[in-house]
């Protein structure tokens, strides 16, 4: 086919202030053969409002079964570049901080074996690979492995983790969301690179209740951190913003949720038995205010998207739990609980959402061997449906558990 | 050389130490405060000093060009060390303040955007619609280019009441956070699959395929001697669900394949808990290159949304306060049958009390 | 059996400051046998902490269906006095305003053909006649509707409709309660008589949505005054209020749900465009504020208890209509329209509440013949499974409906 | 003689009109406001003057004796003019303000008390219990009796933060207002249905019955030769509808049969929208003359209410605005995984979210 790239739909995204894919795409297409047919085919999907690309196929490396995703162009002979066009999910490092030496290692490798495409980054976290031929996938792995990377999760594995920049780089972070996200990461290798889930498990750790990286959203695990003591108070800084002619009452009192917040001339008062860590007084007087000393994290369990049974936020399994002096065992032994219980008793393709709706919360406490708590539920059940286990075996015998 | 090497497995990333700048290792934990300097710039101060960030925009599909211009400009201002957001955007760490102005006047020259930050409409977390993906009903990086060019005053200004996130997905899997955003903008087909009788056979699992329905719509029959499936199109709402697990079951029809607008999802705990995205806008038309009927859409909601919200309200924040029916009042969008909520939980989303506004 | 009464649990129940139902029944056990072996068969229930009635058989009076409802004693040898003891429900009149001229009448028949034991009222609000026998049911219908009385329902029929005080005694009142109770009990006389729909269907009448008759949680249609205009004022009696130095601030402006009330020095300011009519304002200060003067009622349908698919509180299905100058045409027919589709398409022993969930509320407003409207929802749908009807037949073809 | 006269049905009830006190008809539908003028009196005024109202408690389950006091009563203070309230009191309509005390005293005289308006504890609406029917797990009149024994303080004064709706009743079926009260206390079963494998053929129908389960707990199944039915106990949750329909499988046993205390529902639409009732103590014995257990909770439950609510604030408001887990903690009602929802909308009832208390 012609040599010459005619895109004229393709053309109109290169106008406008917003950095145009289009335009950067193009600036490969010399060099690049897979960049010219991928430009050609997406012209072709704007022309006729549809995609052209295959049902994904089951490619990938020598004993992984995850982080590729298989890609074939359906129209194979008129873009014959994207014959193949598979991804590779490289494992981004704890809060997607890198230098451009690493950077530029991992870049060197991708424009010798792929696309030179990407994309930085997936949804998920993954440094994205987005472009490359089946026999390539070999040498990418072990040029990547050369270079100290690792690919990342896909299929019904446990998903690459990602998390906030947290105590790298902001002060509301309740825990050490980067370590913890290392050391699950590497912990857990083989149920990454091996799929043997009934469906996918993503884990995502914000530092703090904002939660910037959508963990009670979009992740079957969130941990999330929060504190349990006082809200810290500079009053100082606190009189600071009243001097700077802030507008407290509108921009902090009113909008606490709980009304918990009193202010007296350059005085804060925060009655902090009443406060849900919302953030908001935190997030407009960071100066002023801080999360208390006892920090730690929540985990909310089941967040997904809505395939099948509608979308869901992660529910506070664990109210409260913190990394003492560096052991991570503790929080290995409750993961390892949650996927024992799901394996035994979750049906394929089952997040974890989706299960404990199923077989219910309290029989899922049970399963993982954690109490029921207030700060599970908005409120208690409001039927009458009570599936009671204790009861009397005849006159005079006291209650006993079926 | 290199491919000699053995082979190594399950090595995992690298540790994320040798990827933070000496500033940030020194006050690692210790973060006092941070300030918003201008559009696009924060600083964060602990007790070994300030460190300067400056969020670029990214079309998130980027190639090693344009990976190797910014990593350029890291190495000459923020002496290499840079990150990504969790929205795909580009953060420099710079050490020195002055290098702040140089860097942006670099970024635009490349012709890309600062800002983002605070009360912005940050980048659009997306997907990766006809580009990579089989499932797509439209693509995402073209409606993320096209609505960014209507938005981008938004955000490189903080002029709005609120951080408004936006979201795309190319079909109703929603990669990404289209079921939590302020506005989410969802490809989505709108007739049930076309069963492809001699390939189903051979690609699928009859029982997973028929499993895979929420709605039961799928049943077993066979088609001249072969077994395949059968879908019972009245029950049928297109969700795609047993195209994933199905191959041969294709759902896309550029006739009817479409765009729907969503609204007031949040995730932050900040003031009221995460909400979902509501049904806005049921059906726009799927119309490359630059899709005007949806940049309209979305750009009345956020000059309405602007217009009317108060400080520090989201858009599900404000819609609330205001009331439904107000908001439908106020932008004009019909209200139809469809935005009655007929799934799972439906009972739940109806009115049942006498609070309304007349 | 021996003639005396000895029911020692039951006699504790003469202690105590509230009018004790045992001290009552005993006064009434001396002229009457069913009272005595009432108690007798009670206090062997206190005894034996379970209950000795038989499942309810199929009694009533010649032409009914419905009104009586069948009671006999598990133990009729034991006490022979409630070897039958049905109940007969007597209709109401309307808000429960009597003469003791016409309840002494209602009573006399009562005395000389039952137990002499009544509810006044029952919890769908007849005039209870507890405890009868199969061959007084008829003389008692005879005798009552001699004098102007029949009976309520029971069964899968329209039960008794019932209403609150309204504009006979009630200053919030927005309709006319009582006339619409006459007006839809005389006009629907056959449904209420005669059970012929899936399951039993009740209406409930407030005059505003302060609701005193629970209609949105005890009747499959609620029929709920509210006005759609502003609220009334009285400057002078607001300023009165104020001056009497009660808590405007803490015990009505805090308290509106949509914070939509301003006091400045006297003066009361409404933002009656967020107001959502939820009455507390009216409540606290009926001298100063009362409804606007477009007022109406709301109907709200599907309230319910538990039993099977959990209890329902009615769902808004017409936010505003009036009676104009007495006519009820409009109510009757959409009512009939109600009734005729939930009588096709629901099953049996399904209420209405349970109906529209099952069916859905688009399907529903469409089977009736009512249009969508925001007010109908907390918020529109926020899963993506939408059953479009428009579609495309082939290109260039315009929307079109299958 | 009356009996001779010919059959008429379907005449419905008497008009309302003759039964409305002169004042009344006069004031229909032009009333201006009512006052307060101390617990269990009202006033309510219009053009034509005023009416005043005195309330006073009925046990509901009264016999024709209790009704003629009250009609003497009503003869001589009140023209002959009297009401039931939607709550089973019984209301006298008075022209003469004069008449209110004399008649209080009668009232008091003949055993009632005078009260239930305003923020008061006002009667508890119930249900047949043993008295009347075949489905009760306990009485019901008993137990008001039992419980308002102990709560009549509340009954005549004002003294609560709210008014406060209590509600009994005697089976899952919840004849009343169980579903949306302030305090409720309801009779349940703790064991499934005992099938009488004679009886049932005889008696039911097996389709109905096996489609009365809301949990598919009844499978259709043959005892020697008969077609009966069976239960699967662990789906089983004794709310009894396949007794409702089947006579053959009662639920009642003596042993296990008890009460539950629910709170926080209400109904009315002030400030907040309406609400359910929230389980708060599982199982408590049924425990007749007086239920002891039950009485202590409730009264228990009702003295940390007034101790602790705002004016205004309903037991449900109070409880929302300090939280369930504050509740459990100050009450000292245990937390078990009976409070868990696990019915139709369960996952609705989660805390999906980070706000909570710590
Ligand atoms: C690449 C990525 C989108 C992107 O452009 O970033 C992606 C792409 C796909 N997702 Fe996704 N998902 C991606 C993040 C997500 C997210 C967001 C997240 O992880 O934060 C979600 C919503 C959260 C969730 O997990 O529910 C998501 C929900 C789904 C679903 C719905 C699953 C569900 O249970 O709701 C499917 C369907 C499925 O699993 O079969 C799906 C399936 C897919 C498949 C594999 C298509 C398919 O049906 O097999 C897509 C491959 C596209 C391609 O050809 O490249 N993807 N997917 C994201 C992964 C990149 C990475 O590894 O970093
Ligand atoms: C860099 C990033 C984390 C990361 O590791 O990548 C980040 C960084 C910060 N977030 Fe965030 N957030 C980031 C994604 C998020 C997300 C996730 C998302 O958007 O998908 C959320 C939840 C969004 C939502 O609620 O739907 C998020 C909700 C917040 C909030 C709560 C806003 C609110 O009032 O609802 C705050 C507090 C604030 O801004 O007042 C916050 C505050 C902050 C602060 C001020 C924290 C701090 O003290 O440093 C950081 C700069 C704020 C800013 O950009 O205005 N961050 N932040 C992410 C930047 C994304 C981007 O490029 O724009
Ligand atoms: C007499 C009364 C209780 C009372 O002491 O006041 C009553 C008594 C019975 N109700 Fe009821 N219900 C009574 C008002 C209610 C209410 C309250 C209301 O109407 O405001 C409800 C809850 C609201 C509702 O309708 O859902 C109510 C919900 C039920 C149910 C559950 C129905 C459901 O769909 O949830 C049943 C079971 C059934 O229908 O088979 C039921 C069934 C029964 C039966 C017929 C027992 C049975 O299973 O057949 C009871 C006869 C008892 C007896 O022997 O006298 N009763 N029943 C009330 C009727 C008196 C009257 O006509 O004024
Ligand atoms: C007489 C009666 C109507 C009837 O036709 O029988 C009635 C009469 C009045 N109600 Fe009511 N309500 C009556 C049952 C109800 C019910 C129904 C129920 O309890 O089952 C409710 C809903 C209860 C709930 O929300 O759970 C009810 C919720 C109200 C409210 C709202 C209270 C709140 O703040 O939630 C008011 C307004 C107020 O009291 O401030 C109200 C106000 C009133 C007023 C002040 C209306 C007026 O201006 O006359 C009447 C006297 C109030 C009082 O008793 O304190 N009435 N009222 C009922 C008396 C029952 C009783 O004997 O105690
Ligand atoms: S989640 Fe909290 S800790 Fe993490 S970046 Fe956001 S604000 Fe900082
Ligand atoms: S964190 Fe939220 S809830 Fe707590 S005091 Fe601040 S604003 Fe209030
Ligand atoms: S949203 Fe759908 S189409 Fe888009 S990437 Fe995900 S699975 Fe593919
Ligand atoms: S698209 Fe969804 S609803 Fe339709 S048949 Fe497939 S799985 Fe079922
Ligand atoms: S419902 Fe309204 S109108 Fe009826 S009595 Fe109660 S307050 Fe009055
Ligand atoms: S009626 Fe309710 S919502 Fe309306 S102004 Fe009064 S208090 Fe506010
Ligand atoms: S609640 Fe149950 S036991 Fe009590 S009267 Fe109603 S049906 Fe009978
Ligand atoms: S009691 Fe209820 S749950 Fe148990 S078998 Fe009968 S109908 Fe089913």
């Amino acid at each position: 086919m012609s040599d010459e790239l005619k895109t004229p739909l393709l053309d109109e995204l290169e106008k406008g202030p917003w950095p145009s894919f289009v335009t950067d795409i193009k600036s490969m297409a010399g060099k690049n053969e897979m960049c010219k047919d991928l430009l050609r085919q997406l012209e072709k999907s704007y022309e006729d409002r549809r995609g052209y690309w295959k049902h994904g196929g089951l490619v990938g490396v020598m004993g992984y079964g995850g982080g590729v995703i298989g890609r074939y162009s359906a129209l194979p002979e008129e873009f014959p570049g994207v014959s193949h066009f598979h991804t590779v999910r490289v494992n981004q490092p704890s809060g997607w901080f890198y230098t451009t030496e690493a950077l530029r290692e991992v870049m060197d490798i991708w424009e010798k074996h792929g696309s030179g495409l990407t994309n930085m980054h997936g949804s998920t976290g993954d440094m994205v690979l987005l472009g490359t031929r089946t026999e390539e996938l070999e040498p990418i792995f072990r040029a990547l492995t050369e270079k100290g990377w690792d690919l990342g999760g896909s299929g019904s594995d446990l998903r690459t983790p990602s998390c906030c920049a947290g105590p790298a780089r902001c002060e509301m972070s309740c825990y050490d969301t980067l370590d913890m996200t290392y050391n699950l990461t590497q912990s857990y290798q083989d149920e990454l690179h091996r799929p043997m889930f009934n469906y996918k498990y993503k884990i995502k750790m914000s530092g703090c209740p904002n939660d910037c990286t959508a963990a009670i959203a979009r992740s079957d695990m969130g941990i999330i951190g929060i504190w349990r003591d006082d809200i810290k108070v500079d009053q100082a800084a606190f009189a600071a913003y009243v001097d700077s002619g802030m507008d407290i009452q509108g921009a902090v009192v009113d909008l606490c949720p709980t009304s918990c917040i009193e202010v007296d001339g350059k005085e804060i008062k925060i009655d902090d038995s009443n406060c849900v860590k919302c953030m908001h007084c935190l997030n407009r007087l960071p100066k002023a205010l801080s999360p208390g000393d006892d920090r730690g994290f929540a985990i909310a369990l089941g967040a997904k998207a809505p395939i099948v049974e509608g979308a869901l936020f992660g529910s506070v399994i664990i109210p409260f739990m913190k990394i003492e002096d560096g052991d991570y065992e503790p929080l290995h032994d409750l993961l390892e609980r949650i996927w024992e219980f799901w394996d035994e008793h979750g049906t394929a393709r089952e997040r974890i959402g989706e299960f404990i709706e199923r077989v219910s919360l309290a029989t899922f406490l049970e399963g993982i061997g954690e109490d029921p708590s207030p700060k599970m539920v908005k409120a208690p059940r409001d039927n009458p449906y009570i599936f009671y286990e204790e009861y009397f075996e005849e006159e005079g015998a006291s209650a006993s558990e079926e | 050389m290199a491919t000699e090497a053995k082979r190594v497995t399950d090595i995992g990333p690298p540790h994320y130490d040798k990827f933070l700048h000496p500033i940030i290792k020194e006050n690692y934990g210790k973060w006092q405060y941070h300030d918003s300097l201008k559009p696009g710039v924060l600083s964060h101060t602990g007790p070994a000093g300030t460190l300067f960030t400056v969020r670029c925009a990214s079309p998130r599909l980027v190639s090693i060009n344009f990976l190797n211009n910014i990593m350029d400009l890291a190495d000459k201002y923020s002496d290499g060390y840079f990150r990504f957001t969790s929205r795909n955007n580009i953060e420099f760490l710079l050490a020195k303040q002055e290098n702040i102005d140089p860097l942006i006047a670099d970024l635009n020259a490349m012709g890309t955007l600062v800002g983002g930050t605070n009360n912005a409409i940050s980048n659009i977390v997306h997907t990766q619609g006809w580009v990579h993906c089989h499932s797509a009903a439209t693509d995402a990086s073209g409606l993320v280019k096209a609505v960014m060019d209507e938005l981008s005053e938004y955000f490189t200004s903080e002029k709005l009441p609120a951080k408004l996130r936006v979201a795309v997905a190319c079909c109703l899997n929603m990669c990404g956070a289209v079921h939590a955003s302020d506005i989410a903008i969802l490809g989505l087909h709108r007739t049930p699959p076309r069963i492809d009788n001699d390939a189903l056979p051979k690609q699928c699992e009859i029982p997973t395929t028929v499993a895979s329905c929420p709605n039961n719509a799928i049943r077993p029959t066979s088609v001249d001697g072969k077994t395949t499936v059968k879908v019972d199109e009245d029950k049928c709402m297109y969700c795609g669900n047993c195209f994933t697990v199905c191959p041969a079951m294709p759902l896309a029809d550029p006739l009817n394949d479409g765009v729907s607008i969503w609204l007031g999802g949040k995730i932050s705990n900040a003031r009221t808990e995460p909400m979902f995205t509501k049904l806005a806008i049921p059906y726009l038309p799927n119309n490359p290159p630059r899709w005007p009927e949806v940049t309209d859409a979305v750009k009345k909601i956020v000059e309405l949304y602007a217009a009317n919200a108060r400080p520090f309200e989201r858009v599900g924040e404000w819609i609330n306060r205001i009331g439904w029916e107000k908001f439908f009042d106020m932008s004009g969008i019909e209200f139809t049958k469809y935005h009655l909520d007929d799934f799972r939980h439906a009972g739940t989303t109806y009115r049942r009390s006498l609070h309304n506004r007349y």
